[in-house]
C-alpha cells in the first residue's frame, strides 16, 4: 500500500498544509506554463511567432503578466454587491485546489487515498461554476448577468453526460477511488473499452472548463468579457489562472479514468501522467483555435439530445455486456 | 541645503517635517518600484478599440506578419477594466468623444495612451477652421504617452511606439522624453 | 423608360415637367422632373408599384439665388438600369411630406436631411438627428454654417 | 444596497435595453446598437450611427476639385482604391476626358485587387465575430501580399491616392505585373484550404445557415445594393448595369444566390473573390502600352454647371456621388450615396426575433464599415 501524506507527517494537520503547499506550487507553476503554452500554440496554427522577446523563447512572458497583474489597482466598481463581487474569485477557486488532492499522480505518490475519490471530484467541479454565478450575478452588469446565466445553463446541461461517461468507467472498474480504477488499468487503458464514454468524457469536458466551442459564458466577441467584464488586477488573473487550473484538472481526471493514469513502459510513473495530461490540453487548445463558437441553443441542443442519450445508451451497453461476461 | 538650513533656524529649532523631509523616506520602495516597472512594460495588454482607417492598421499590427504578441502586447482586451494601454486609432468624432473619456476612467490605474495616427495628435486631414464633426487631437480627452504620426501610420511604426512607450515605462520617475 | 410609367405618372401628376437626358449621360439619369413636394407621396407610390428603389434622398441650400431648398429624389430600378431624378423646391420653414411610409429608406435619408439642413419631414416616424454629436443645435451643411475661408489663396486644408 | 439592474415591467415581458455600444469587439468600428431584449432574444433593435461622422462632405464645398481626392479614399479606407478611382472618373465624366488604354487597365487591376483585400478583411472579421481566431490571420496574410502589389505602385497601404483626373500618377512596370500574376496563382491554390478550414466546418455552418434571412420586399424598402442583394437573387452589379472604364471589355460573371440568409452572402463574397481574381488575370495579360496620364489635363477644373450623378461597384454595394456645380472650381455640393447606409438601416427590421449570438453574425455577414455610413 503507498505511504500517503497522512503517513508520511504524523498528525493529518501537518499532512493537510503540506499538500496545499504543494498543490498551490504545482498549479502556480503549471497556469505560469500553460498560458504561455497556449499563446505560443495558438501563435504556430495562425503562422505567427507569439511572446518571443521576454526571455528564451518568451518564457518569461507569462511571469512579467502576472507580475504586472499584481502590481494593477484593483477597481471595485460602485455599482457592484460588493459580497458577491469579492467572493467570486475565491468561490471559483478553491474547489480546484480540493480537487487537485484527489488525484493520484504516480504508484506511491498519492496524497490521500479515499475510497470514494470520484464523487468527491465530481461534487468539487460542480461547486465551481458558483463562482462564476457569484461574478456574473454581482457585478451587476448586463454583459455579465447574461454571461452568467448561460454558464449555469452549459454548466447542468454539460454535467449530465460527464457523470453518466464516468458511471461507464466505474461500472468497469467496479471502483469509486481513483487509485484503483488506475490500478486497473495496468495492462490495457480504459478507453479501448469505452471509446465512446472517452469521446463524450472529453467533450463534456470541454464545455465544463468554458472553453472553445463552449465559451459563451466570456464569449469574447458577444459579450465583452462575459462574466469577468468588471474584474480588474489579479482578480482577474485569478479566473485566468482558475481557467487553467480547470484545464489540468479535467486532463488529469480523463488521464486517470481512461489513459490508465501512469502506466506506460519505461519512463517512471509521474512521467507518464504528466505527459498524458499536457496531451490532452494540447488537443483542448487545438479546439480553441480551430473551431468557431456554438451558439447557445444549439450548445444545449447538443448536449441534451445527442451526448446524454449516448451517454445513457453507452451505460446500458456497458451493464450489459458486463452482466453477460 | 543652506537655504534650508537659514530657514530652519529663525524660529530656533526645525520643525517635524523638515527633519522627516531631511532623513528622506522611512521605507524606500524603490526597488519594488523599479520591479514593477520592468514587468509593467513588458506585458502592455491594449483595449480593442478602433474608430477609423487606423484601426485597420492597428489589426495589421496584430496579425501575423508584424506580430505585436512578440512584445507581449498582443493580447487585446475587449473590457476597459483588464486594459493596460488605450491606443487611440483612428478620428476622433464629437459625438465619440464622452464615450472615450468613458473608457479612459474604466481602466485600472497604471494606464497609458498611445495616440495612433494623424488625426489623433491635431485632427490630421480633416483638420480645417471651424470644424465641427471631430475633436482635434486626442490629447483633448486623455493624459497621451507617444505619438505616432502618420495617415496611417504603418504597422511598423506601430510597434515603435510600443518600444518607446516601453522605454518611458521602465524610465520610471525619471524618464527624460 | 416605358412610356406606361410615364403615362400613370402624367396622369397622376399632371403639372410634371419632364426633361429627357439619355442623350447627356454625364447626368447619370434617364430622365429629370421638376415637381412640388406635395405630390412627392404620389410619385413614390407609382414607382413602388413599378417595382423602383428609392436610391438617393439628399438637398441643396438655395438659399442664396431663389430663397429655397431643393430636394433631390432619385427612383432607380433594380434589374434595367433606369433612374429618375426629382427636384423638388422648399420653402425654409415648411415641412415636405415624408416618404418614409413607403419606402424605408427613406427614414434615415430624411433623418440626415434634417441632422444636416434642418427641413423637417411631416408624418416622419422619428424626425431626430442622426450623424452630428448629441445636443448639437447647428445645421451644418448650410452655405452660412462656419464658411472656411475660401480656399483660393489658401492651399485647402489651411 | 446599489440599484440593481433596472429590469423594466411592461405588460407580462420583463425586458430590458442592452447597448452593443460604440466600443464593442464585433461592431466593425463605433457602431452603437441599442437593444430591447427579453431574455436573450432580441424584440427591437436600433442601430446608433454618427460616431465617427468626420464632415467629408462640408469639406467637399470648401475644397476644388483636386484637393478633395485624399478625403475621397479615407470614405470607406476598405475600399479606398475604388472610391479614390470612382470620383476621378466622375469628374472626367463631367468633363468629357479621354483616359489612355493602359491607365484604364491599371486602374481595373487596383480596384480588384483593393476589392479582394476588403473582402478579405471582411472574411476574417466575420469569422473572430463567430468565435474563430484562426482564420483571421490566414486572410491577413493574403491581405499583407495584397498590400504590398499596392503599396510599390501607390506609395501607401490603405487610404490611396493613385488616381489623378486624366489617370493615373504612377506607371507599373513588369516586376508590378508578376507580383500580381504570382499572387493570383497563389491565392487560387489557397482559396480550398479556406473551404476546408471554414466552409466545410460543421459549427460555421450551423452558426450561418438560414441566419438573418432578409426577405424579398427588404431590397426594395431599404434600396439594399451589393453582395447583400446578389445574395437575394437579384442580378445586379453596377459594373454590368452601368459599365463605366472598360468593365465591359472583361468577361466576368455576376454570382448571384437565393438564400439570402448569413451563409449565402458568405458565399457571395467567396466567389466574388474568384470573379474578380479572373479580372485581374484577363486585365494583367491583356495591358497595352503607352501613357498613363491624359496628354492636355486642363490646369483649372471648371466643370459646366449643372446637376451630375456617377455610381461605381465598391466592396459593400452602389457607391455613387451626387455633384452638383455651379460653373466655379469649388463644388457647389457633392453628395456621397454610400451602400452601408442603406445596407445597415434595413437591420431595424431583420434583428427582430433573433439572438444575441445572431446579431453578430447578421452584422458581420452585412460588412459595414462606419466612416462610410458617416462620412
Amino acid at each position: 500500500m503507498p505511504r500517503d501524506f497522512v503517513d508520511i507527517f504524523g498528525n493529518p494537520w501537518l499532512a493537510a498544509a503540506a499538500a496545499i503547499a504543494v498543490i498551490m506550487g504545482f498549479l502556480s507553476l503549471n497556469a505560469l506554463m500553460l498560458i504561455w503554452m497556449e499563446r505560443k500554440v495558438s501563435a504556430r496554427m495562425q503562422r505567427r511567432m507569439g511572446p518571443t522577446e521576454r526571455g528564451p523563447f518568451g518564457l518569461l512572458q507569462t511571469m512579467f503578466d502576472m507580475i504586472k497583474l499584481l502590481g494593477k489597482e484593483l477597481i471595485t466598481p460602485t455599482h457592484v454587491s460588493r459580497k458577491l463581487y469579492l467572493s467570486a474569485p475565491v468561490l471559483m477557486f478553491v474547489p480546484i485546489v480540493a480537487i487537485c488532492s484527489l488525484f493520484p499522480l504516480s504508484e506511491n505518490w498519492v496524497f490521500h487515498k479515499y475510497d470514494i475519490a470520484l464523487v468527491l471530484v465530481l461534487a468539487f467541479s460542480s461547486m465551481s461554476i458558483l463562482g462564476i454565478f457569484a461574478a456574473g450575478w454581482g457585478s451587476n452588469n448586463k454583459y455579465s448577468l447574461l454571461g452568467a446565466i448561460r454558464s449555469i445553463l452549459q454548466n447542468i446541461a454539460y454535467e449530465v453526460p460527464l457523470i453518466l461517461a464516468v458511471l461507464a468507467v466505474v461500472l468497469v472498474a467496479r471502483s469509486l477511488s481513483l487509485y484503483e480504477i488506475a490500478m486497473e488499468q495496468s495492462p490495457i487503458p480504459y478507453i479501448l473499452f469505452q471509446p465512446l464514454a472517452a469521446v463524450i468524457f472529453f467533450i463534456a469536458a470541454t464545455a465544463e472548463t468554458n472553453r472553445a466551442p463552449f465559451d459563451i459564458p466570456e464569449a469574447e466577441s458577444e459579450l465583452i468579457g462575459g462574466f469577468h467584464t468588471e474584474y480588474s488586477g489579479m482578480r482577474f488573473g485569478m479566473f485566468f489562472f482558475a481557467e487553467y487550473s480547470n484545464m489540468v484538472i479535467v486532463c488529469a481526471l480523463a488521464t486517470i479514468l481512461f489513459l490508465g493514469g501512469w502506466h506506460g513502459p519505461v519512463l517512471p510513473g509521474v512521467v507518464w501522467f504528466l505527459i498524458k495530461v499536457y496531451a490532452l490540453i494540447f488537443i483542448m487548445m487545438w479546439f480553441r483555435w480551430t473551431f468557431p463558437r456554438l451558439r447557445f441553443d444549439q450548445l444545449l441542443k447538443f448536449s441534451w439530445l445527442l451526448l446524454v442519450p449516448l451517454a445513457v445508451a453507452n451505460l446500458l451497453v456497458t451493464a450489459l455486456v458486463l452482466k453477460l461476461l | 541645503m543652506l537655504q534650508q538650513e537659514t530657514k530652519s533656524t529663525q524660529n530656533g529649532k526645525p520643525s517635524v517635517e523638515e527633519l522627516l523631509r531631511e532623513a528622506g523616506p522611512l521605507v524606500h520602495l524603490d526597488v519594488l518600484d523599479n520591479l514593477l516597472n520592468q514587468a509593467r512594460a513588458r506585458s502592455l495588454w491594449p483595449l480593442t478599440f478602433g474608430l477609423a482607417c487606423c484601426a485597420i492598421e492597428l489589426m495589421a499590427t496584430g496579425a501575423a506578419r508584424f506580430d505585436m504578441d512578440r512584445y507581449g502586447a498582443g493580447v487585446f482586451r475587449p473590457s476597459a477594466r483588464q486594459a493596460d494601454v488605450m491606443i487611440v486609432a483612428g478620428t476622433i468624432s464629437r459625438k465619440m468623444g464622452p464615450v472615450i473619456k468613458a473608457l479612459w476612467d474604466q481602466m485600472p490605474s497604471p494606464k497609458w495612451a498611445i495616440a495612433f495616427g494623424g488625426c489623433t495628435i491635431d485632427g490630421g486631414p480633416f483638420k480645417y477652421p471651424n470644424q465641427y464633426a471631430i475633436v482635434e487631437g486626442a490629447d483633448k480627452l486623455v493624459p497621451v504617452d507617444v505619438y505616432i504620426p502618420g495617415c496611417p501610420p504603418r504597422p511598423e511604426a506601430l510597434i515603435a511606439g510600443i518600444l518607446k512607450l516601453e522605454e518611458k515605462i521602465k524610465a520610471g520617475k525619471n524618464f527624460k522624453a | 423608360m416605358s412610356t406606361t410609367l410615364l403615362d400613370t405618372l402624367r396622369q397622376r401628376v399632371p403639372e410634371l415637367k419632364t426633361e429627357d437626358n439619355t442623350s447627356t449621360p454625364a447626368a447619370g439619369c434617364t430622365a429629370t422632373h421638376v415637381c412640388t413636394t406635395a405630390d412627392i407621396p404620389a410619385i413614390a407610390e407609382v414607382f413602388k408599384q413599378a417595382g423602383y428603389c428609392l436610391e438617393m434622398l439628399t438637398c441643396l441650400d438655395m438659399r442664396a439665388d431663389g430663397g429655397i431648398f431643393r430636394l433631390v429624389y432619385h427612383f432607380s430600378r433594380a434589374d434595367v438600369p433606369d433612374r429618375h431624378r426629382f427636384l423638388a423646391d422648399v420653402e425654409p420653414g415648411h415641412e415636405p411630406p415624408t416618404a418614409a411610409l413607403l419606402f424605408e429608406s427613406a427614414n434615415w435619408y430624411e433623418r440626415e436631411v434634417y441632422d444636416m439642413y434642418g427641413v423637417r419631414f411631416a408624418g416622419h416616424p422619428d424626425m431626430t438627428r442622426i450623424l452630428t454629436e448629441e445636443g448639437a443645435d447647428y445645421h451644418p451643411l448650410l452655405k452660412d454654417f462656419g464658411v472656411a475661408h475660401p480656399t483660393d489663396e489658401g492651399n485647402g486644408n489651411a | 444596497m446599489p440599484e440593481l439592474i433596472h429590469v423594466g415591467r411592461d405588460e407580462d415581458r420583463d425586458t430590458y435595453y442592452l447597448n452593443m455600444g460604440p466600443q464593442h469587439p464585433s461592431t466593425h468600428g463605433v457602431l452603437r446598437l441599442r437593444l430591447l431584449l427579453k431574455g436573450e432574444e432580441i424584440l427591437e433593435a436600433e442601430p446608433i450611427v454618427g460616431y465617427s461622422h468626420r464632415a467629408h462632405e462640408k469639406m467637399a464645398e470648401n475644397r476644388n476639385y483636386i484637393q478633395f481626392l485624399p478625403n475621397t479614399s479615407r470614405i470607406d479606407y476598405l475600399s479606398g482604391m475604388i472610391y479614390n478611382i470612382g470620383y476621378c472618373q466622375a469628374v472626367e465624366r463631367i468633363l468629357g476626358l479621354e483616359v489612355p488604354e493602359r491607365a484604364e487597365y491599371i486602374r481595373i487591376i487596383c480596384c480588384e485587387l483593393n476589392r479582394i483585400s476588403s473582402h478579405l478583411l471582411w472574411y476574417g472579421t466575420l469569422l473572430m465575430d463567430l468565435g474563430g481566431f484562426t482564420p483571421f490571420l490566414y486572410c491577413w496574410d493574403d491581405r499583407e501580399n495584397i498590400l504590398d502589389i499596392l503599396d510599390e505602385v501607390t506609395g501607401s497601404r490603405l487610404t490611396y491616392c493613385y488616381g489623378r483626373f486624366g489617370g493615373v500618377t504612377m506607371d507599373v512596370n513588369d516586376e508590378f505585373l508578376q507580383n500580381t500574376l504570382d499572387f493570383c496563382k497563389r491565392f487560387r491554390e489557397r482559396l480550398p484550404e479556406y473551404e476546408t478550414l471554414v466552409t466545410e466546418n460543421i459549427i460555421f455552418q450551423n452558426r450561418c445557415k438560414d441566419v438573418g434571412v432578409f426577405d424579398q420586399e427588404l431590397a426594395q424598402d431599404f434600396a439594399l445594393t451589393g453582395p447583400i442583394l446578389r445574395a437575394m437573387g437579384h442580378k445586379r452589379d453596377v459594373r454590368r448595369d452601368e459599365p463605366y472604364g472598360i468593365y465591359d471589355k472583361f468577361d466576368f460573371d455576376i454570382p448571384t444566390l437565393n438564400g439570402a440568409d448569413t451563409f449565402d452572402r458568405f458565399l457571395i463574397r467567396v466567389e466574388e473573390m474568384h470573379q474578380s481574381l479572373s479580372i485581374v488575370e484577363q486585365a494583367v495579360s491583356r495591358i497595352p502600352d503607352g501613357p498613363v496620364m491624359a496628354p492636355k489635363v486642363p490646369r483649372k477644373i471648371k466643370p459646366p454647371k449643372g446637376e451630375y450623378y456617377f455610381a461605381v461597384e465598391s466592396a459593400r454595394g452602389h457607391f455613387g456621388m451626387f455633384i452638383v456645380s455651379d460653373g466655379t472650381e469649388i463644388p457647389y455640393r457633392i453628395h456621397l450615396r454610400t451602400p452601408s447606409f442603406a445596407n445597415l438601416s434595413s437591420l431595424r427590421s431583420v434583428l427582430r426575433g433573433t439572438m444575441i449570438a445572431d446579431t453578430v453574425a447578421i452584422l458581420g455577414s452585412i460588412d459595414i464599415v462606419l466612416p462610410e455610413i458617416d462620412r
